[in-house]
């Protein structure tokens, strides 16, 4: 339990559009181990969440069941979250989701929860292009179970117990890709300048978003020889397309932008500019962006930013052809079809 | 018209025999056999047709039997039948002996008859079926489809089935189509005018038209409860296909097709999801039904299995939640397209730890409609899951029922629903305080107030203001809380029906009493009012929710001997009244069928008067 | 010592008192905690020791509560505790109201009490811990660690515990790391001086050297489980991660390594999976078994309700497997970390349709090594899953039990396995021919013969021959078949071990009769120990395995009054006896505790007393 | 039912090294419909089993539900079959592959049992590398239930119904190649020359092998709008490195082999010999194979062939270091360590 609340206010509490300040997007007092990635994150989101100028009420935290799951109660108190069963957020968001497409859906999930119990789920909601941002607290290990390998572990890394783990590991970017993911990003908890931005350019996404956030668990996965420990991803990292949101108002220029930029146009007439490594990669590109993973893989670096999107696709609310007004809103009068209906259907019956 | 001997004649029966077809899966008999029992109903005359099919898709086996019943009894019909028409030589070796003594067989005799399949105490009739649609039809699978058609008009002449029932039919069913209407009733004549030819008189089964169908309808039990979905303002719909239960989907896509699609904008008010899973689909339900939109899904056995984890947490995190569970006989795969009550004991206690669970039965098509209309209401006023139970006998075939109804000033019922201005006008919100007393706290909708009423919806324990806690003592007063609202539950479920054939109790004691449910109730009804007229007065109880009310644990207590009929192996709903009512078990005796045929009164009858205390007898009135 | 006024006096008490630990979790307590506790063991004084543990990692508060009991009930005390070991800031309020009149409550007065913390009716005893360790240590991971022995040395001081049990105890724990041994001893004796030199005299509360656990051992539930698992010889252990049952998956692989790795290639004889969940684990063991290797899982609540679709199937066809089920608080993830006994329903009936399956109940360590390799025969015997239901408290604390036992002479029973030979012997192979009448078939494992003895294994209906079928009286056949083999299973299960303490019966009645299972055990057979020390005699019965063997029954009907003690709310045991039996619900009263904390003596003595109809009361001999 | 056993009984009956003729390979009647594909492919099975000269009963098949995963039942009856649940072949068959080593794993499945339910324990069973063969009988649909579309129906196809399917198809050979599978190939139910060849090769496969085979569903799925009907399939087949089997005796060579050849070692001492379409093809490059793949599609060509193939990694016996007698032979001599042990782990609890 850190007992630091994951607040980041600052001296001139700055407010957002809707005039309020980030202390209206925190949440409950952490109780994850001083230190977790996974609160990192937390913090990004409520920045993210706040400088998009979304009212917090009008976002659903949706979650399984894990310590990165937990989460969600550290942000965002005034929304409503749902911490469902382990493994099942995808299917329990997609309901909420189609029950009202006005909220922002922010789904947290471990990476446990995600490619072991839930791989079946993670799959399907990418396959329907859920209108969401799913992110993955990525720390390859069973946080709250005492840290066992997850299937995100890599191929020799080492656990706490000093058992090398003998499979490949699952690569959810990748993963992500091939199942027509729309958005895929990855980044890293620590490099919240990379992070919120990332976030930001998710949540805007209308459509699937990934996030997969390599987040160090202190506790049982921050040894040498641990391939998800902060020391170990520092090194590695690669930081494919940096990425900036852009809000249609008002442009925001990161420092941490290297290489010539690209601006790719989001649904909601917001977009992101890319920062590439070199001037061959398009992130709208998806066989590309697989090879480019795979390579960088083989190379031992793990490649973080933007690393895919399809700024025009189908989503899920325009597939089942829904109305404007969300599902949840409809009442009496638009929904039940009324005795003379029912006459008619008795005569049919006949 | 038997080849070898005589056979016993058959007395003439109006309006009370059974007839059976046996046909090829996949063959396209479908739509010829529900003309059959269609012209039937159109005629007044209570008819039950069944579908027996096999678990496969094509070329195997199937059978469709068709009660007819004057008196309007609509259950099973045990033992063997009046007419087989035979046309899957597969199994005529079997559909032979299904023929009862002086019944008639039917079949095919374009090629002769097998002498193994001669019985010398049946009647064979045989048309060249075969050879007919090949003198009239160059198309081999026109020749497929209408040979079923052509024996249809060939019984019309032969049982007396009016011509015009079956023409109206034709001219319903091809509506869209009307170049087919044409085709089709030259084969019904053909046929009707084949066996007129062939045979001097018809049988001495014989339908004649009544009016009983009157204010009826026929519709299969699954279109029912899509139907009723709609009515009941289900906009989600999410679902994994499984037989017997995916024609509910199916039927809420048709009726919401056509009702709920936004005349203006051509926009779907409502969704259907084929989910990856029932594990999915069931999580969906919860979402949708978490964030203020009814939402339900249908499944049988297996699905129910895979849902106990989701199940235990709307239980616990109390979000409302229908789930249409069409029972098939199980267990595991089981015989995947036979009937069965089987699915009680993992519905009513659902999921691991401390749970109990709220089970609608209905009996009716109608019912289905109504009872999955009310899941909506009762499952957002009781904050829980709804487990409607029916099975494939219900869902499956087309049953007669009473014209269905709607109350037009009717609302639906969203339960302790917090508006943004309830939130405004209150102090601290509790999600899981129980203000009322009846164990049911407030409930809100995310989005809905900019500062109030957000919790954090969990499957963990936590406290009255929905905050994490593993104090003993919160969890033991919030598993209390929802016992109290258990003791609730049966104000909002509807109420058990009960029939008195009994005298008015007698000082010898008060008789026989029987509980039933679901699809046993027209067998149960049969078999009692049988015994009635015999003599012997039993009263009976039909069962449509769990928990019970009280006017069950009454029933029971008033009568000396109570007899619970069952479509299972294990008596579970006997099971449920035991330890839910604290009955003793011994003053419960089951009368349980559970091979996968639908339950007969005939079983009824013999369970019950098999183990009849003389002392509990009543006479009747 | 205390700071106001003078606090009652505690009268000396000898190895009957219960000391508690405020623990921050993740701060490597448990060490010292459990050096505590097993040095009073070591002592001859039987002592149980529970952590009461939050659900996360790090820093919320924790607990562990050690009983010692003289006449060696290890069952879970209920109220306040003689002496409250605080080491954490964040709960010490709520600690120091757990200290009962005249208790003593030991903290580190590095920083002065908070005002508010302060009671007049105890004796608060401060000692700087913080300050030593920072004078002693430089690193502050060290200074954390060693804080821990330190209060441990103290304690050895203040309550007499023999200060070479203490360095035994670290000698063997540091046996591979020697160097180790002598910084813990010196951090022991820093304790112990300090707290010399603080206060005059020891507490009244005090440890006496006894013999008491000559023969026993001190084990934790889930590592026997562990163990038994390798004695009875299963080969895979499939499994997916889930307090509190991950240390049966983990004591298993601990003793594997051990003892079962070939001393020659190095391989392994057994295979651990972690699976990717809980389906999946299940479905591994079911593979196993079908395969003929020995195979279980282990899992809580949550894992059962996923694993429902599988236990279906393993009842249907036939198939062993094991299943251990480490019950913890539901419903949902209810409370993850608490104690509960509410896993019987959902696995006595697991999966929809008619299935019954077989549990156990083990109460001890040792009833868990047991009964885990028994677990192996009994499967393969009645070729069924078998469901152990063993509990958080049993499984994740270390309990005294009496060594463990193994007969050398003692062979696996594989069941009605047929070997090729066998199968060469005979004519037709009907995988679901009950030949021996006792509803138990012969069974061939894959591979076994080149020409017979192969079949499909299917969860659907299928004949004596396990060819497919979907014929009702075929499908009824089997299913009665199974109710034969249910009716065969008591033979192979173990008996409930009773209890008389009632003079030989009364004329004026039986008395009284208690069931019980698992961990209620001890605090029952405490409860009706004193209860019969008062005059009041009163049976007990504690059931070990589903489905009941006869005597269950006639323990019941021998006594007049019965109670059914439970850890749940819903008295799940009693609807199995209920439900199997056909006993009057209102003839057994439930005695339940369902917090989450470890049923205590006073509750089920309460629960009795309470309840007690004085006309069944039956004196004690 | 097509009431047509599945035989390919030859005038001369020739008989494999065992000496057994391809009728002690058959099994029971099928009772599938007349031209389902799915009887085309037990017909190869049996073909492929007769001609690797493996004793019948030293084959274990494994399905979960469907049409597909009935058609077990339809060849090798000698052999023991497990039919066990939706979606769970791959658990089951992992638990039974680990207590036995010595047979020979045939997976049956079915698109919906794989690529919907199934798709947790599709992933895991690759990431495990087990020893078997995994056949996805893939006709886009839930033939079993009535013909629902299945997740791998084409983007765009047309049900029976009339429905056009909005989603993305999964592609199961590319997830496969995503996930690590050690052998990787497509064909179809029609095409006995190449699926023979490209059976034996999966079953001499030392590790996982996938073999995804189109199989039109006559009932459901075989119309025109219909992406998995024979006709489009027979239209859009692309033959990539077709496949001969070679084994160590003796070489078969097939008519069929066009373009260049390379000869690819198996483990077990056969080889396979590969049919380029051109001579860049490299079947063990994955991260090529995965873009080739992705070209095909884009180009609506379906790639058929041996894909990918590994022949050197560690399958889950070697991971799992168990010993070369079976587990399920092993005897208490070797299971239970006895009294004696018990003894020493008494003192040590003390
Ligand atoms: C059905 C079920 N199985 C197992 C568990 C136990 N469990 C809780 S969290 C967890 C894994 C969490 O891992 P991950 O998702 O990576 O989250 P992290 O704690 O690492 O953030 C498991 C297995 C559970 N709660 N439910
Ligand atoms: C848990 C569960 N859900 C649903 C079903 C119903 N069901 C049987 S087969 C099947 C789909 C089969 O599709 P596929 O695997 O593609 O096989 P095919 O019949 O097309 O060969 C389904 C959904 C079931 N048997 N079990
Ligand atoms: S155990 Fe690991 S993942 Fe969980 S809170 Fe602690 S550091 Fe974070
Ligand atoms: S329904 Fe389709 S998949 Fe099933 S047997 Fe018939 S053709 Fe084959
Ligand atoms: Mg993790
Ligand atoms: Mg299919």
């Amino acid at each position: 339990m850190s007992f630091i609340k994951p607040s980041f206010r600052h001296p001139s509490a700055p407010t957002n559009a809707l005039g309020l300040t980030t202390q209206a997007y925190e949440g409950g007092i952490s109780t994850l181990c001083a230190g977790c990635g996974h609160d990192s994150i937390s913090a990004s989101i409520m920045q993210a969440v706040w400088a998009l100028n979304i009212p917090p009420h009008r976002v659903a935290k949706m979650s399984g069941i894990g310590c990165s799951s937990k989460s969600p109660n550290y942000f965002l108190n005034k929304a409503h979250g749902f911490n469902s069963v382990h493994g099942r957020m995808p299917s329990v968001t997609t309901g909420a989701n189609v029950a009202n497409r006005d909220l922002l859906y922010i789904g947290v999930s471990g990476d446990g929860d995600t490619a072991s119990i839930g791989m079946g789920q993670f799959a399907h909601v990418i396959r329907r292009n859920l209108n969401m941002t799913y992110i993955v607290e990525n720390n390859g290990c069973y946080g709250l179970t005492k840290g066992q390998d997850s299937a995100t572990a890599d191929e020799g890394h080492k656990s706490k117990k000093g058992k090398i783990n003998p499979f490949e590991s699952i690569d959810l970017v990748a993963l992500a890709l091939e199942l027509g993911a729309t958005f895929v990003a990855r980044s890293f908890s620590g490099d919240k300048d990379q992070l919120v931005p990332l976030l930001q350019a998710a949540m805007s996404h209308k459509g699937f978003a990934l996030l997969d956030v390599v987040s160090p668990c202190v506790t049982f996965n921050n040894h040498p020889g641990s391939t998800k420990s902060y020391d170990y991803t520092r090194e590695h990292v690669q930081a494919g397309s940096v990425v900036d949101f852009v809000p249609m108002e008002q442009e925001i220029t990161l420092d941490q932008i290297k290489g010539s930029t690209q601006e790719v146009a989001l649904h909601n007439g917001d977009s992101v500019r890319l920062s590439k490594l070199n001037d061959n990669y398009d992130p709208t590109d998806r066989v590309n962006a697989i090879k480019v993973l795979h390579k960088h893989k083989s190379e031992d670096k793990l490649l973080t930013g933007l690393i895919y999107l399809e700024p025009e696709s189908d989503n899920f609310h325009d597939i089942l052809n829904l109305p404007e007004t969300p599902l949840s809103q409809l009442r009496e009068n638009t929904l039940c079809p009324g005795s003379a209906a029912l006459s008619a259907i008795n005569t049919g019956l006949k | 018209m038997s080849p070898i001997s005589t056979p016993p004649l058959m007395n003439k029966k109006v309006n009370d025999f059974v007839v059976k077809f046996a046909n090829v899966n996949g063959s396209g008999s479908a739509s010829a056999n529900s003309m059959f029992a269609k012209a039937i109903f159109r005629m007044g005359i209570p008819v039950s047709p069944r579908n027996i099919f096999p678990s496969n898709i094509q070329g195997a086996p199937t059978w469709y039997e068709v009660r007819i019943c004057e008196q309007g009894y609509l259950g099973r019909r045990a033992g063997k039948v009046e007419l087989m028409v035979s046309v899957n030589p597969q199994s005529m070796a079997d559909d032979v002996n299904e023929v009862c003594e002086g019944g008639y067989f039917f079949y095919d005799n374009t090629y002769p008859l097998d002498f193994k399949l001669i019985r010398d105490d049946i009647n064979y009739i045989g048309l060249p079926l075969t050879q007919i649609v090949n003198a009239t039809f160059n198309d081999p699978r026109r020749r497929q489809l209408f040979k079923n058609i052509i024996y249809v008009g060939s019984l019309s002449y032969l049982i007396g089935i009016e011509f015009s029932a079956l023409e109206s039919i034709v001219a319903d069913t091809f509506k869209a189509k009307p170049k087919l209407i044409e085709p089709n009733v030259s084969a019904l004549q053909l046929g009707f005018d084949e066996a007129k030819k062939a045979f001097n008189e018809p049988l001495p089964i014989q339908l004649e038209r009544r009016n009983k169908n009157d204010g009826k309808i026929m519709l299969e039990g699954n279109a029912a409860c899509g139907l009723g979905a709609v009515y009941g303002g289900a906009t989600v719909c999410a679902w994994y296909p499984i037989t017997p239960s995916t024609s509910v989907a199916e039927g809420f896509e048709k009726y919401a097709n056509k009702l709920r699609k936004d005349p203006e904008t051509g926009k779907n008010n409502f969704a259907i999801i084929q989910a990856e899973d029932e594990l999915s689909a069931i999580g969906m339900v919860i979402g949708s039904n978490w964030n203020g939109a009814r939402s339900f899904t249908a499944t049988s056995g297996p699905g129910v299995s895979l849902m106990q984890e989701f199940l235990g947490l709307a239980y616990f995190a109390e979000v409302p939640a229908v789930l249409i569970d069409v029972q098939r006989a199980g267990p595991s795969t089981g015989m995947p397209t036979r009937t069965q009550q089987s699915d009680l004991l993992i519905s009513a206690y659902a999921s691991h730890g401390d749970t109990k669970q709220v089970c609608l039965f209905p009996a009716t098509p109608k019912e289905c409609f109504e009872l999955t209309a009310d899941a909506f209401d009762i499952a957002e006023r009781l904050q829980t899951p709804v487990i409607m139970l029916t099975d494939l006998d219900l869902g499956m075939n087309e049953h007669i029922c009473d014209d269905l109804e709607w109350d037009d000033s009717r609302e639906f019922d969203r339960g302790k629903v917090l508006s943004a201005e309830d939130l405004d006008n209150m102090d601290r919100f509790g999600r899981y305080l129980d203000i009322d007393g009846d164990g049911i706290p407030n409930r809100t909708i995310p989005g809905t107030h900019a500062e109030k009423g957000a919790f954090f919806t969990r499957g963990t324990s936590r406290d009255e203001y929905a905050i994490y806690t593993e104090k003993g003592e919160a969890y033991q007063r919030n598993m209390e809380r929802l016992l109290v609202k258990w003791k609730t539950a049966p104000e909002y479920l509807p109420k058990p029906e009960i029939t008195n054939r009994a005298a008015s109790s007698s000082s010898s004691g008060n008789g026989i009493g029987v509980i039933h449910y679901g699809t046993s109730m027209a067998a149960t009804h049969e078999a009692l009012d049988q015994m009635s007229a015999d003599g012997v007065a039993v009263n009976d109880l039909r069962v449509l929710a769990f928990p019970f009310s009280d006017e069950v644990k009454a029933f029971i207590d008033q009568h000396d001997q109570i007899f619970v009929v069952e479509q299972n192996r294990d008596a579970q709903m006997k099971t449920l009244l035991v330890n839910e009512l604290e009955v003793a078990p011994r003053d419960l005796q089951s009368v349980l069928e559970f091979n996968g045929d639908p339950i007969s009164a005939t079983q009824i009858r013999e369970g019950i008067e098999n183990n009849l205390k003389t002392d509990s007898v009543v006479k009747s009135a």
